[in-house]
């Protein structure tokens, strides 16, 4: 049980870290975009799937569980905001490493 | 000696980051967020004295003896709410003040204000 | 940082950190308010002020000199007024040896709340928390005094017949937004009721539970519209309503005033003093809760109101 | 109901606020505030008449014994406070009908009266409490009321000076905030009676030493002492007429008494003058706020800007009445107070009355007034002569006992000082005096008819107690008299 719940709660940690990593080292907008919002999804699901494990009490469990569904009805639906909110104000992903160092020499002028 | 105290330096210095933006920066929402700052901070300070080693939180339950301070927690509860009440005024006031001026702006602001009079 | 969005972002972060941190201090209910209010509506306030005000902080002129001075004094008159200050935690400090006691103590026999945060604000302090919902009025009435737009029958009729056309674009681009938001909606509210009558037992209580109830209001306004909003929320019925909150506050007191008790004395209200308490609290924290939701939704509405209203102004303009 | 009296007085205007939202009439609304504060005022003379005869009222709010609960403590000094404010109130609201028409749009009348109750409410709270937090609580209350009602002015300066007044006075509030948490963190209490009894044990620390600075800075701000003061002038100036009139007599007078609150029964006598400089440092900035103030009066052009400076002047008197703790200072600074409030309402509600004929204050706008509208004018003399303190007006009263209480001490470079303030005085007066009947009346206007009825009952009501407190003045001594007395724990 312990385990299986330390392996579970690595596993979290872990995505939230290269989740972090993501978004510091991601060339565009959209890319850090999908960093985060994918390990935050599953980094969550495996924190909170970690914590049940740990806490064998029904209510404890089924607060848990309520938190659980809210964040994946929830983290999604926020990334897709985002990124269409983006979309509208017509930020356009970076293609490749040439075409980036362009954008940033025409937008610091 | 030091480490008794260690949590309220943090406060003060928290404190004054927040005065400083407060009395320093011209920009009317900008003072605003350095109000809100300024208060949070000292909420924290009433709820680090509340704080017992050892204590939970004050919810009578079975089996505990030893609980934090209540009577600090119900004044920032209270402090909180003229927190938010402030910010909504002020901030009330800074769009009025840029319907007027067309700026947020300190300086901008008395300029025109000097040519009015 | 000049770019007003993101100190905003920050701010609303560092209001989040700080309740993490009331947590860590036992400070539930504080950090519960905290994580609503700090986190949550005033960050909302600010990014729909700085709509309306412009994101970008000009360059500064001022000389901080004059400021750094006073702050430096200040802050170390306070750092020189902290020698002398109790230790951090410890159980002997003054702070937990005189009034507090009483509550920790005898809330139970006297109240009947284990929530003891509960049974100090909405029992032997009372007053301060009227003066509270008070002070939550006064913003609500400031505001509207402030950024309240009349609004002619014409341009109602307008609005409504621009409902349709609106829903119709927002109905393509934020499908999923608004599916998820119809779902989650219902929750929302139902939570709110939760923490509005579970306030006695767990962290809670009519503030927090008016706060969240008005979150769900202004999700639904930020995404269906002000004139849907408009239509659904009855803008002179909210305000009234902001009143009935501050008057069921201010009756209960009345009535153990009629009752030849002092003012807010709950005992009044039962022959039974602590079913008196719990009825006392019962109304006051609902008087809260109608209050705070009506505020907010009262204070978003008039921030967004006059936003569209600037927006009309600049179209006809051009 | 009689033992009610302490919280009826509060709750009163403030229940009262949001039930006029049901009522919708502008005129309805102004009848049943008018009433309430009247109401309000008619229990602070009760409660006055209660306390001269049998002295301190305390009453526990929730039936919870104080420090548990929190109570309301009725003594000589807040009994004079709430009846000033109360008085005020009620004059100021009689005129409000008529200013408000010409100052503030229709769909903005409700909402000023509701404002203008809970501002009030908010004032009586702050005096009428003995509790340190519910203070901050209160004064909240009326200081966000007072900053939207500044803002309802016309001008667009007024929202720039509501914002300034935001943020001094939210500092200010903070810094009480602070004070009063390091004085809780010594005593564990926020009962000012228990508060007072458990400071002498920790008074010599450092955190005692800080919450006491704190706490007066912070009432420094509210109150505009100088050079605390750069936020008022526009506010008073810019507010709708009304506001000012009720702002000038009664904020910085609610400051006023939670500066004697705290030091004198808070911290005590003997803390409070001893481990500051407070003394020497409150009559340097009394005397240098008189002088500032009154030099830059004189340099205005606008009327309402000139009588702001000038209440700066005054409230620098009071605060060297105050410094100069004695019974008789002390007493002085009282009589100020309750003179003060006097003149400046008369004063700003005859302004009040020249902006609903003329729609201006500026100096230049006021030539050949005299003649146009002779009341108004005559008012504006008297309450001028009264703020210079001429015999037989109350400014007299307080500025005679002012110069006794200097003397006693032997100060006699600040009695001096203080007659030369009110040179000063003289020479601002006589510059509306001048203007309004030695210039002749500005072509085209000379069919300006004196101001309605409405507005001239509630000025020369004002000025008649100018006038009779001046003469009589028994009920004012023997109260402030009885005030200090009791502040100093002298048994008369």
């Amino acid at each position: 049980m312990d385990i299986s719940s330390a392996v579970f709660l690595l596993i979290g940690s872990f995505l939230c870290v290269s989740g972090g990593l993501g978004i510091l080292r991601f060339p565009d907008f959209y890319t850090r975009m999908h960093a985060v919002g994918v390990t935050e999804t599953l980094a969550t699901t495996m924190i909170l799937i970690g914590l049940m494990l740990q806490n064998p009490d029904v209510l404890v469990l089924l607060k848990l569980v309520i938190i659980l569904l809210m964040t994946l009805f929830i983290s999604p639906t926020a990334s897709h905001a985002l990124a269409s909110a983006a979309m509208q104000n017509k930020l356009m992903p970076v293609l490749d490493k040439n075409d980036a160092n362009e954008k940033e020499a025409s937008s610091n002028p | 000696m030091i480490i008794g105290l260690y949590n309220y330096w943090i406060v003060v210095v928290l404190m004054m980051i927040g005065f400083y933006i407060v009395i320093a920066h011209g920009n009317l929402i900008k003072k605003i967020v350095g109000l809100s700052i300024f208060q949070t901070s000292v909420f924290i300070f009433y709820i680090s004295m509340a704080k017992v080693d050892g204590g939970t939180a004050p919810i009578l339950a079975e089996g505990i003896e030893q609980y934090s301070n209540p009577l600090p927690h119900v004044l920032i509860l209270t402090a909180i709410v003229v927190g938010i009440a402030t910010t909504a005024l002020g901030l009330a006031l800074a769009v009025r003040i840029k319907e007027a001026y067309g700026s947020i702006e300190e300086e901008e602001i008395q300029e025109k204000d000097n040519l009015d009079c | 940082m000049k770019d007003l969005f993101s100190i905003i972002m920050l701010l609303g972060i560092y209001s989040l950190l700080s309740a993490c941190f009331f947590v860590a201090m036992d400070a539930v209910d504080v950090a519960f308010t905290e994580a609503a209010v700090g986190a949550g509506i005033s960050t909302l306030l600010m990014l729909v002020a700085i709509t309306m005000t412009g994101r970008e902080e000009n360059p500064s002129r001022h000389k901080p000199a004059l400021a750094l001075v006073v702050v430096t004094i200040t802050g170390s008159l306070l750092i020189y007024g902290t020698l002398d200050m109790p230790y951090f935690g410890l159980a002997e400090d003054p702070v937990h040896l005189h009034v507090a006691p009483r509550y920790i103590n005898d809330s139970m026999q006297e109240v009947g709340v284990p929530n003891i945060v509960t049974s100090v604000l909405a029992s032997y302090r009372a007053f301060d928390t009227f003066g509270e919902v008070v002070v939550i009025f006064t913003a609500g009435m400031g505001v509207l005094a402030l950024l309240s737009v009349v609004r002619l029958p014409r341009d109602i009729a307008k609005d409504i017949s621009k409902i349709d056309a609106f829903n119709k674009c927002m109905h393509e681009e934020h499908l999923i937004l608004r599916i998820v938001t119809k779902v989650l909606i219902p929750f929302i509210l139902l939570f709110a009721l939760y923490v509005q009558f579970h306030g006695d037992f767990g962290p809670g209580g009519g503030f927090q539970a008016g706060v969240i109830f008005a979150a769900a209001i202004i999700l639904y306004t930020m995404l269906f519209g002000m004139n849907t909003a408009r239509r659904v929320i009855n803008q002179s019925l909210i305000q009234l309503l902001a009143a009935v909150g501050v008057l069921l506050y201010g009756s209960v007191g009345i009535v153990s005033l009629l009752n030849g008790k002092n003012f807010l004395d709950y005992n009044a209200l039962s022959a039974d003093p602590v079913a008196g308490q719990h009825l006392g609290i019962l109304l006051i924290e609902l008087g809260v809760g109608i209050t705070v939701t009506a505020v907010m939704v009262i204070i978003f509405f008039n921030f967004a109101g006059r936003r569209i209203d600037q927006q009309n102004k600049e179209n006809n303009d051009s | 109901m009689l033992t009610h009296l302490p919280i009826l007085q509060v709750i009163v205007p403030l229940m009262a606020a949001p039930l006029c939202l049901f009522l919708t009439r502008s005129r309805l609304v102004w009848l049943f505030a008018l009433i309430v504060s009247g109401l309000a005022f008619l229990i602070s003379s009760l409660l006055l008449q209660q306390v001269m005869d049998s002295g301190t009222i305390s009453y526990t709010l929730g039936g919870w014994d104080a420090p548990w609960g929190i109570e309301y403590r009725i003594d000589q000094l807040n009994a004079l406070l709430l009846l000033i404010i109360s008085a005020v109130s009620t004059v100021v609201l009689f005129a409000a009908h008529t200013s408000i028409q010409q100052e503030i749009p229709e769909d903005r009348h409700t909402l000023f009266y509701i404002l203008y109750l809970l501002s009030l409410a908010g004032m009586l709270g702050i005096v009428a409490t003995a509790d340190a937090f519910n203070v901050f609580v209160f004064l909240e209350i009326s200081s966000l009321s007072a900053y939207a009602l500044i803002a309802l002015g016309k001008d667009r300066r007024a929202l720039w000076a509501a914002y300034q007044y935001l943020i001094m006075g939210t500092i200010g509030a903070t810094f009480i905030l602070i004070g009063i948490g390091l004085m809780y963190q010594m005593t564990g209490t926020l009962n000012m009676y228990d508060l007072s009894q458990r400071l002498p044990e920790v008074d010599n620390t450092r955190t005692v030493f800080a919450a006491f600075t704190f706490v007066i800075v912070g009432v420094c701000l509210k109150l505009a002492l100088f050079p605390l003061h750069l936020w008022l002038p526009n506010a008073y100036a810019y507010a709708p007429s009304i506001v000012a009139a009720f702002f000038a007599a009664t904020a910085t007078k609610v400051a006023v008494y939670l500066l004697i609150r705290f030091t004198f029964s808070i911290f005590g006598l003997s803390f409070s003058f001893t481990a500051l400089p407070l003394q020497m440092l409150f009559v340097v900035l009394g005397l240098m706020g008189i002088f500032v103030a009154s030099f830059a009066a004189i340099y205005q052009t606008n009327v309402k800007h000139l009588f702001a400076y000038s209440s700066i002047a005054q409230i620098g008197y009071m605060i060297v009445g105050f410094s100069v703790s004695s019974v008789t200072g002390l007493m002085a600074t009282l009589l100020h107070l309750f003179n003060h409030a006097l003149m400046k309402s008369a004063l700003f509600l005859a302004l009040a009355a020249v902006v609903y004929r003329i729609g201006s204050v500026q100096l230049t706008q006021f030539h050949g007034l005299g003649r146009q509208m002779p009341y108004t004018m005559a008012a504006i003399v008297i309450g001028g002569l009264s703020l210079i303190g001429v015999p037989l007006t109350v400014g007299f009263v307080s500025k005679w006992y002012l110069i006794m209480a200097t003397i006693e001490n032997g100060w006699w470079p600040v009695t001096l000082l203080i007659l030369l303030g009110s040179l000063l005085a003289i020479v601002y007066v006589w510059r509306i005096v001048e203007a309004a009947y030695f210039k002749p009346p500005i072509a085209g206007r000379e069919n300006i008819k004196e101001a309605p009825l409405s507005l001239l009952i509630p000025i020369w009501t004002m000025v008649v107690a100018n006038i009779y407190f001046g003469i009589d003045t028994r009920l004012s001594v023997q109260v402030a008299q009885a005030a200090s007395q009791s502040l100093f724990g002298v048994t008369p």
